[in-house]
């Protein structure tokens, strides 16, 4: 038996899908079979999975909120990982963004919104912005690897939070609990349901940036001269040199927007679901959006797709810790597994792989080229 | 042009999926939950139930309702922010009559759903708010503190005790204060050094804190957090500790001189019968000590001697009865500043917002 | 600071050292093999749980070190497996590891939080122990730390004295030599991997064997990522790995004791004191790596890289 | 440099051959690389196996080596059929390989690349390698420092690191893929002899080429391989000159003379004066309007730090560079070099083109200013010029659809110089802008290089002396960062010396 693999030369199209839905059946496999080992109905856990995060216009909802601070982060690192820079550190990025919003917020109580909530993005986006700007400036003056920096960063970033909320920032008013003052009115996104007369739950306006975000993402990278000299440089700071492009701003750029992207996540959270600035608000957002950005290959419409699927399985992990009391830490072993699934999958996009038994040949499509790669 | 079809597929499936959920509405659950007769009580925990710790404890607390016939679930680790509140609306959702909130950082998340949910009746623990529906209550878990430090102060030789303290915030700090000033009353030359883990539950870490106590002279070992780490240390090193949440002298046999324990089953005992009597109230602020059996002390050491337990009885029976003297006047500050002049006994909210040290703490309030 | 107290920091700061010191080596055998592993993390905590519920289950300390040792080989098998064969993104299954392998290690574990176990103890070697200063600091530990004095020098020798190491470090600078040479590239990295793999398992049994000796979800605590931060720093030399997790080791335990000591600084700013002095020791390696004319700093050369199919 | 003539017949002989490849067949998909080949490695011989790239060569060996199996046909070695399945098995059966990108390990010492795999024991003892290392480049003849790392060494060492390699493991056939390509003459020379010397000592020598001369310099036996067939096997002495064995190699006569019309000199375009630093040694060049100059030499002789500074990737040191009448920094900083200024680089599929993007894209990757209006892209505009690029220069597979890997060398050079011509530059730098490519390709790039400098001037740097002196109007000879001699080609006298400039022998030495 003889197996050959070569690389594919057009797209499979609709068999992707059939790859993508394999993996992810084989992912919830792994997790029926853990889910019986314990001791629990396999396939019925699935199910009451499944009705958790899909069977109800409210968790659907629920889904819908929680994937607003993921997608963001997600097209935030999504832009780096298109030039091959690993930034990790969309976690700090977000508290960093948290803590902008919070410091305009606590500035200039009693604004009215349409002057305050987008100085508070504004603030976010700038300081999540420039958190991301550490591990770029680092690794372009110095030549730090960025997948480090950003990482600690993070650690860094979510311990200075707490030194605002635990210190300077803590709300009198709060007895002493870490965090600030509620946010005055102006400063709070509200829900999108009583001002559509609809009942959409604890759906907010802050919704309202994802396709924002999504279609200038999706514009910048596909229509304009500095989103394609971006996706150049995904081929190596050789090439970019090559072909004149502007690396090192573009390093710069893509951090820097990741990060304000991911601030702009953060300010939503604590501004629409918390109202105040805890460090409850970090829950690890920028880590699922790793997730997210390489499952959904880097693309606007998949992230926002696999967003929406990742945080719905998360509120359907807590449905399911609830009737079959599961550790919470269910919810990432799937997510895990997916990815890892995924991952070895998307080789049968890539690649193409025939099984010849000795004497049966198959012919296969030519590959031109490979001549030289030999 | 195909991935554009692909694309657009999905999100007319998604919307679909959202327009069908929408209609139904999310309240028609609720209104199970007043038809069920048999009483379901849903319990939020921070952390995992574990063999020891607050959140064990907290379950101990439910299992005693539960032989009372009530039928009850849990989640455990759920992160205290908009998570919990899609949690605590779940548990509303599906019916459950009362739900116990069992940490300060279910808070607003519970006063959100209690608004969506008038004829669910919540409890939440160890914060400050309250509503038509909503109780807060604690246990005045101090005078068991103030009981320990008391012990501390009497086994120490070098004068001074460890603190493992978890984060800074009013629980803590109080419980810290209590523990020094029970300290003291029976050894003025003890004093308290602090080290802050940020952590609820970080063996490891814990443990660290607490050989690097040890390290600067600490005989004595006291924690805030749920894990046994501290226990390890002292007992490591020979030296005696102070649990904390449950007995965790089976962690540290030789070292374990007591601990500060909670019992929650009187009180949510209590609360499901005033519920099934139509008795229950919201609103109100439940702080329950030591008369009512909510806190207690372990069972004391082997190396704790006589007359060291019998002081500490002494006192212990004084709580009993309800006279609880942990906080009154002289206090001062660790600057030396008057905070309760003599005499003046502390209020309940003095206590809830205490952001500062008394006078023989060692280190920074933050 | 009493004499006392440094020597007792320095004891600390060795205890702390031992885990990421395992790990950060084990992050240089995968490394030298030219496979980045960023699933340090959840390798560490698999492992702490299978080395505690092992020792929990037979009452055997080494066996719950093997079965630590094992279960990271095992996991860092998976990886093996996505990047070699199925040549996913190293980066990305990496990460993918460390969620898997965090979560797993909660889900199995949650029943057993807070269960202690007895593991390895602190004891005194005859003699050395005795020496002052130095006894105290390096011979009054557990059995696993006085490993962890081999470790380094095992791992090096690995490297550059045997002809499997030789044929690891050709494996990851260019497979394609080793292959010429009649090795087989693909098998010398899933050996890197997997071996690497082990002795991060071994770090994460020190957590649960050895430091904290009872289980709890999260162990780990952000140890793997130092341990992949100080395999840059360390320049992919385990004798410079020792003096990463040694500076490590040394500023968490120092940060402790600065609050037990009675200082004023606010305990957050203190708590960050490890992650931003990573970030400084990764700017100051890198700026010596850029000033020094040797290449011998740089990283190997075919990291990162998978082996594509031929043919 | 005749070839030997000692040798008895092909025919005549009747040793066992080292190793013998029997009908060997090998397909990717549908392309036959290696089409029923037979040939038989005899010990004590040189051959050489001569083809065009893409004949099949690379194949025939990585199936010699044990990389690739065969799926016809088989191979023998010293009579007794082998199935390889791994490269170690090869080596095992006494089969060696020098690859023309040499499989070394620059962060190792050459003691260890050389023991690499061939250890001997688990354990290593440094000492010891070092010292038989040092005693097998003694007895062969081939001195090196067994503890220098071979990244620090220069192309030649590092051949007789390869060599070495296979010495010490005592292989009986050793195969040689283009091994002068990075050598000097003088260290060509060196190699030749070596060839010998171990051929004399009984190995069976193949030498893969497709430089006529070094074919008939060393080798006994020729076999020519057209399209993954044996077209002639003959030996050397059947022939007489090179452009006999071209006809034979390409089966129809080669257009060595280009037909080359002057074009009237322009503007000067390209000054540069007295240039030092990052390796270049006092550097003056000049190139107008209308000529082409050839940079020749041995690779890593200071071309590409030349390219670098001209192209604007690095700063020059000392000196002065005028680009169209501008200074260095004047020109670099203004954007609009990219209309004055093009460069074809020498890796067309690593550097000059993304593998991953579709000849749009690529077209755009160096001509972004010509297609975008403020930030916004123009790509119904680019995906046009890219179709016309594409069918003035018979670019196949003509859909622009395709990523750049698709394509073949030969046409992805065409598409990279038709986009760099698309500028409508004042300089084109070149860089070795028909290596690798087949004899037809060649032949077009040279005819797109004729037609540009009508409106440029063409800087071209390569290692081919035919290529030069078929192109340029005027050729720099550059050894260590020196240009050791400028002058046109029409100065015979200065041609015949161009070898001995590449080898850094000045006038008063030659």
């Amino acid at each position: 038996m003889n197996v050959v693999i070569r690389r594919r030369e057009t797209s499979l199209g609709w068999g992707a899908l059939v790859v993508y839905l394999g993996a992810l059946a084989l992912a919830l496999g792994i997790c029926a079979v853990l889910l019986m080992l314990s001791g629990k109905p396999g396939l019925g856990g699935l199910a009451i999975l499944f009705r958790g995060a899909f069977g109800q216009g409210y968790s659907l909802l629920d889904g819908l909120v929680k994937a607003i601070p993921i997608f963001l982060c997600s097209l935030g690192v999504a832009l780096s990982f298109r030039m091959q820079i690993w930034n990790i550190g969309a976690e700090g990025q977000f508290a960093l963004g948290a803590v902008g919003a919070t410091f305009v917020a606590l500035a200039l109580p009693g604004q009215p919104w349409p002057v305050l909530l987008p100085l508070m993005f504004l603030a976010a986006m700038l300081a999540g912005g420039l958190w991301g700007l550490i591990p770029a400036g680092l690794r372009l003056w110095l030549g730090v690897n960025e997948i480090i920096s950003s990482l600690m960063l993070n650690y860094v970033g979510i311990l200075f939070l707490e030194f605002l909320v635990f210190g300077v920032w803590k709300d009198p008013g709060s007895f002493g609990f870490p965090m600030t003052a509620e946010f005055s009115p102006g400063g709070q996104i509200g829900r999108m349901g009583p001002a559509l007369g609809l009942n959409l739950g604890k759906l907010h306006w802050g919704l309202l940036a994802c396709p924002l975000a999504g279609v200038a993402y999706g514009v910048f990278l596909s229509r304009t001269r500095l989103g394609f000299e971006l996706a150049a440089c995904g081929e190596g700071e050789r090439v970019a040199r090559y072909a004149n492009l502007p690396y090192g701003f573009l390093v710069l750029l893509v951090m820097g927007l990741g990060g304000a992207l991911a601030g702009l996540a953060g300010s939503i959270e604590c501004s629409a679901t918390l109202g105040r600035l805890q460090p409850t608000v970090m829950v690890g957002y920028g880590y699922t959006a790793i997730v997210v950005a390489w499952l959904a290959r880097l693309k606007p419409w998949p992230i926002a797709f696999t967003s929406f699927l990742l945080a719905s399985l998360r509120v359907g992990v807590e449905v399911l810790e609830l009737r079959l009391q599961i550790p919470a830490a269910f919810g990432q072993i799937m997510e895990g597994a997916i990815l890892l699934c995924v991952l070895a999958g998307q080789f049968f996009l890539d690649y193409s792989v025939s099984v010849r038994f000795a004497r049966l040949r198959r012919a296969d499509s030519a590959a031109p080229g490979l001549e030289e790669r030999a | 042009m195909k991935h554009w079809m692909r694309t657009l597929g999905a999100l007319a499936l998604t919307l679909g999926f959202v327009l069908a959920g929408c209609q139904k509405g999310p309240d028609k659950a609720a209104e199970n939950a007043t038809t069920a007769g048999e009483l379901k009580v849903g319990f939020v925990y921070t952390s995992p139930v574990g063999e020891a710790g607050y959140s064990w404890a907290q379950d101990q607390g439910r299992k005693a309702i539960e032989k009372l016939g009530v039928k009850t679930e849990f989640v455990e680790s759920v992160k205290e922010g908009a998570d919990a509140e899609r949690v605590i609306e779940n548990m509303a959702r599906s019916g459950d009559q009362i739900i116990f909130a069992t940490s300060f950082g279910f808070m607003d998340p519970t006063m959100k759903v209690a608004k969506d949910y008038p004829n669910v009746k919540f409890m939440h623990c160890s914060g400050f708010k309250s509503a038509e529906n909503v109780d807060n209550y604690f246990g005045r878990i101090y005078q068991a503190r103030y009981l320990t430090g008391m012990v501390a102060g009497l086994m120490t030789k070098t004068n001074i005790l460890g603190y493992v303290a978890a984060f800074p915030i009013p629980e803590v700090i109080r419980g810290i204060n209590a523990f020094t000033l029970g300290a003291r009353s029976v050894n003025p030359k003890a004093q308290v050094r602090v080290v802050w883990t940020k952590t609820w539950f970080d063996p490891a870490l814990e443990k660290d804190a607490a050989i690097s106590l040890l390290d600067v002279n600490a005989d004595v070992i006291a924690q805030h957090q749920d894990s046994a780490g501290p226990q390890e240390a002292a007992a490591q090193r020979g030296k005696y500790c102070i649990g904390y949440n449950s007995d965790m002298s089976k962690f540290a046999p030789k070292a374990h001189l007591t601990a500060a324990v909670w019992n929650w089953a009187p009180l949510y005992e209590s609360i499901v019968k005033e519920v099934r009597e139509g008795a229950w109230k919201g609103g109100r602020s439940i702080w329950w000590g030591m008369d009512k059996g909510v806190v207690d002390i372990a069972p004391y050491g082997p190396m704790v001697p006589k007359d060291v337990q019998d002081k500490v009885n002494a006192q212990k029976a004084l709580f009993k009865k309800g006279e609880d003297k942990v906080f009154v006047g002289p206090i001062k500050d660790q600057a030396g500043q008057i905070k309760f002049a003599a005499g003046v006994k502390a209020e309940d909210k003095d206590l809830l917002g205490m952001t500062w040290f008394v006078d023989g703490v060692v280190g920074s309030v933050q | 600071m009493s004499p006392e107290l440094i020597v007792a920091l320095l004891a600390a700061a060795v205890q702390a050292a031992a885990p990421i010191l395992f790990a950060t080596l084990g992050e240089i055998l995968s490394e030298k093999a030219g496979v980045l592993n960023l699933g340090v993390e959840g390798v560490m905590a698999i492992a702490a749980f299978a080395a505690f519920i092992t020792c929990h289950v037979t009452g055997s300390a080494t066996l719950g070190l093997l079965a630590g040792g094992l279960a990271g080989a095992l996991l860092c098998g998976l990886h093996s497996l996505v990047c070699q064969v199925f040549l996913g993104n190293q980066v990305v299954s990496g990460l993918a590891l460390t969620i898997f392998g965090v979560g797993l290690s909660n889900y199995l574990g949650t029943p057993y939080v807070g269960i202690g176990t007895e593991g390895f103890r602190q004891f005194a070697v005859p003699l050395l122990g005795q020496i002052p200063v130095l006894g105290a600091v390096f011979f009054r530990q557990d059995a696993m730390v006085y490993l962890g004095y081999f470790a380094p020098v095992a791992v090096w020798f690995l490297l550059s004295r045997t002809s499997l190491g030789l044929g690891l470090r050709a494996t990851g600078e260019m497979p394609a030599a080793a292959a010429a040479a009649g090795l087989n590239p693909q098998r010398l990295r899933a050996f890197g991997v997997m071996a690497g793999g082990f002795l991060c398992g071994l770090g994460g049994a020190y957590l649960s064997l050895a430091h904290t000796h009872l289980w709890t979800t999260g162990l780990s605590g952000g140890r793997g990522w130092v341990a992949v931060a100080l395999v840059i720093f360390a320049f992919w030399r385990p004798g410079r790995a020792v003096l990463g997790a040694l500076l490590f080791g040394g500023v968490m335990a120092f940060q402790l004791r600065l609050q037990a000591a009675g200082t004023n600084v606010p305990s957050s700013l203190l708590l960050m004191l490890p992650y931003a002095l990573t970030v400084l020791a990764l700017v100051f390696s890198a700026t010596r790596a850029r000033s020094s004319a040797r290449k011998a700093a740089a990283a190997p050369a075919a990291l990162g890289v998978n082996i594509e199919p031929e043919g | 440099m005749a070839p030997q003539q000692s040798r008895t017949d092909i025919a005549s002989v009747d040793v066992l051959p080292q190793v013998r490849l029997v009908g060997v067949t090998k397909r990717f998909g549908a392309v036959v690389a290696n089409n029923a080949i037979s040939l038989s490695l005899m010990p004590g011989r040189i051959k050489a196996l001569l083809g065009e790239n893409g004949a099949g060569k690379s194949t025939l060996m990585a199936m010699l080596a044990g990389r690739f199996k065969p799926d016809e046909g088989h191979i023998e070695v010293a009579g007794r059929r082998a199935d390889f399945t791994s490269p170690r098995e090869a080596i095992d059966a006494g089969i060696g390989m020098v690859y023309q990108h040499f499989m070394l390990v620059e962060n190792m010492t050459v003691a260890e690349n050389v023991l690499l795999g061939q250890e001997g024991g688990f354990l290593l003892d440094p000492a010891a390698m070092r010292a038989t290392v040092s005693a097998l480049a003694g007895r062969f003849g081939l001195p090196i420092d067994p503890a220098a790392r071979v990244g620090d060494l220069s192309m030649g060492e590092r051949q007789r690191v390869e060599i070495l390699k296979l010495l010490h493991r005592q292989s009986r056939v050793l195969i040689f893929d283009e091994p002068t390509a990075v050598l000097t003459p003088p260290e060509a020379e060196a190699l030749f002899s070596a060839l010998r010397t171990m051929s004399a000592q009984g190995k069976a020598i193949v030498f893969i080429s497709h430089k006529l001369e070094e074919v008939l310099a060393v080798a006994d036996e020729i076999a020519i391989l057209r399209r993954g067939r044996i077209e002639g096997e003959f030996l050397a002495t059947e022939v007489d000159s090179p452009a006999e064995l071209a006809r034979r190699m390409v089966g129809r006569d080669v257009v060595l003379d280009i037909a080359r019309a002057p074009v009237p000199l322009g503007r000067a375009v390209l000054d540069v004066r007295g240039l030092s630093g990052g390796g270049l040694k006092d550097v003056s060049l000049n190139l107008r309007q209308g000529e082409i100059l050839a940079v020749v030499g041995v690779a890593g002789n200071g071309q590409q730090q030349l390219v670098e500074v001209v192209c604007g990737l690095s700063r020059p040191e000392t000196g002065e560079v005028e680009l169209l009448g501008h200074g260095w920094d004047a020109f670099s900083k203004h954007h609009d070099w990219d209309g004055a200024l093009a460069w074809v680089p020498e890796d067309r599929a690593g550097l000059a083109t993304c593998r991953s993007l579709d000849l749009t894209d690529n077209l755009l990757l160096t001509t972004r200013q010509g297609f975008s209006r403020g930030q916004w892209l123009q790509r119904a505009r680019a995906r046009e010029a890219a179709r016309r690029i594409v069918r003035e220069n018979n670019v196949q597979p003509g859909r622009i659809g395709l990523p750049a890997w698709q394509l073949s060398g030969g046409n992805l050079q065409k598409f990279v110089l038709g986009r760099e011509l698309l500028r409508k530059p004042r300089l084109l730098v070149a860089e070795q802008p028909t290596q690798g490519l087949d004899i037809s390709a060649t032949e077009a790039v040279w005819q797109q290089l004729l037609a540009a400098r009508a409106d440029m001037g063409v800087l071209l740097v390569t290692g081919d002396l035919a290529e030069a002196l078929a192109l340029a109007d005027r050729v720099a000879v550059m050894f260590r960062g020196r240009v050791m001699g400028q002058f046109p080609v029409t100065d015979a006298a200065q041609v015949e010396r161009i070898g001995a400039l590449m080898a850094g022998l000045s006038e008063d030495a030659a």
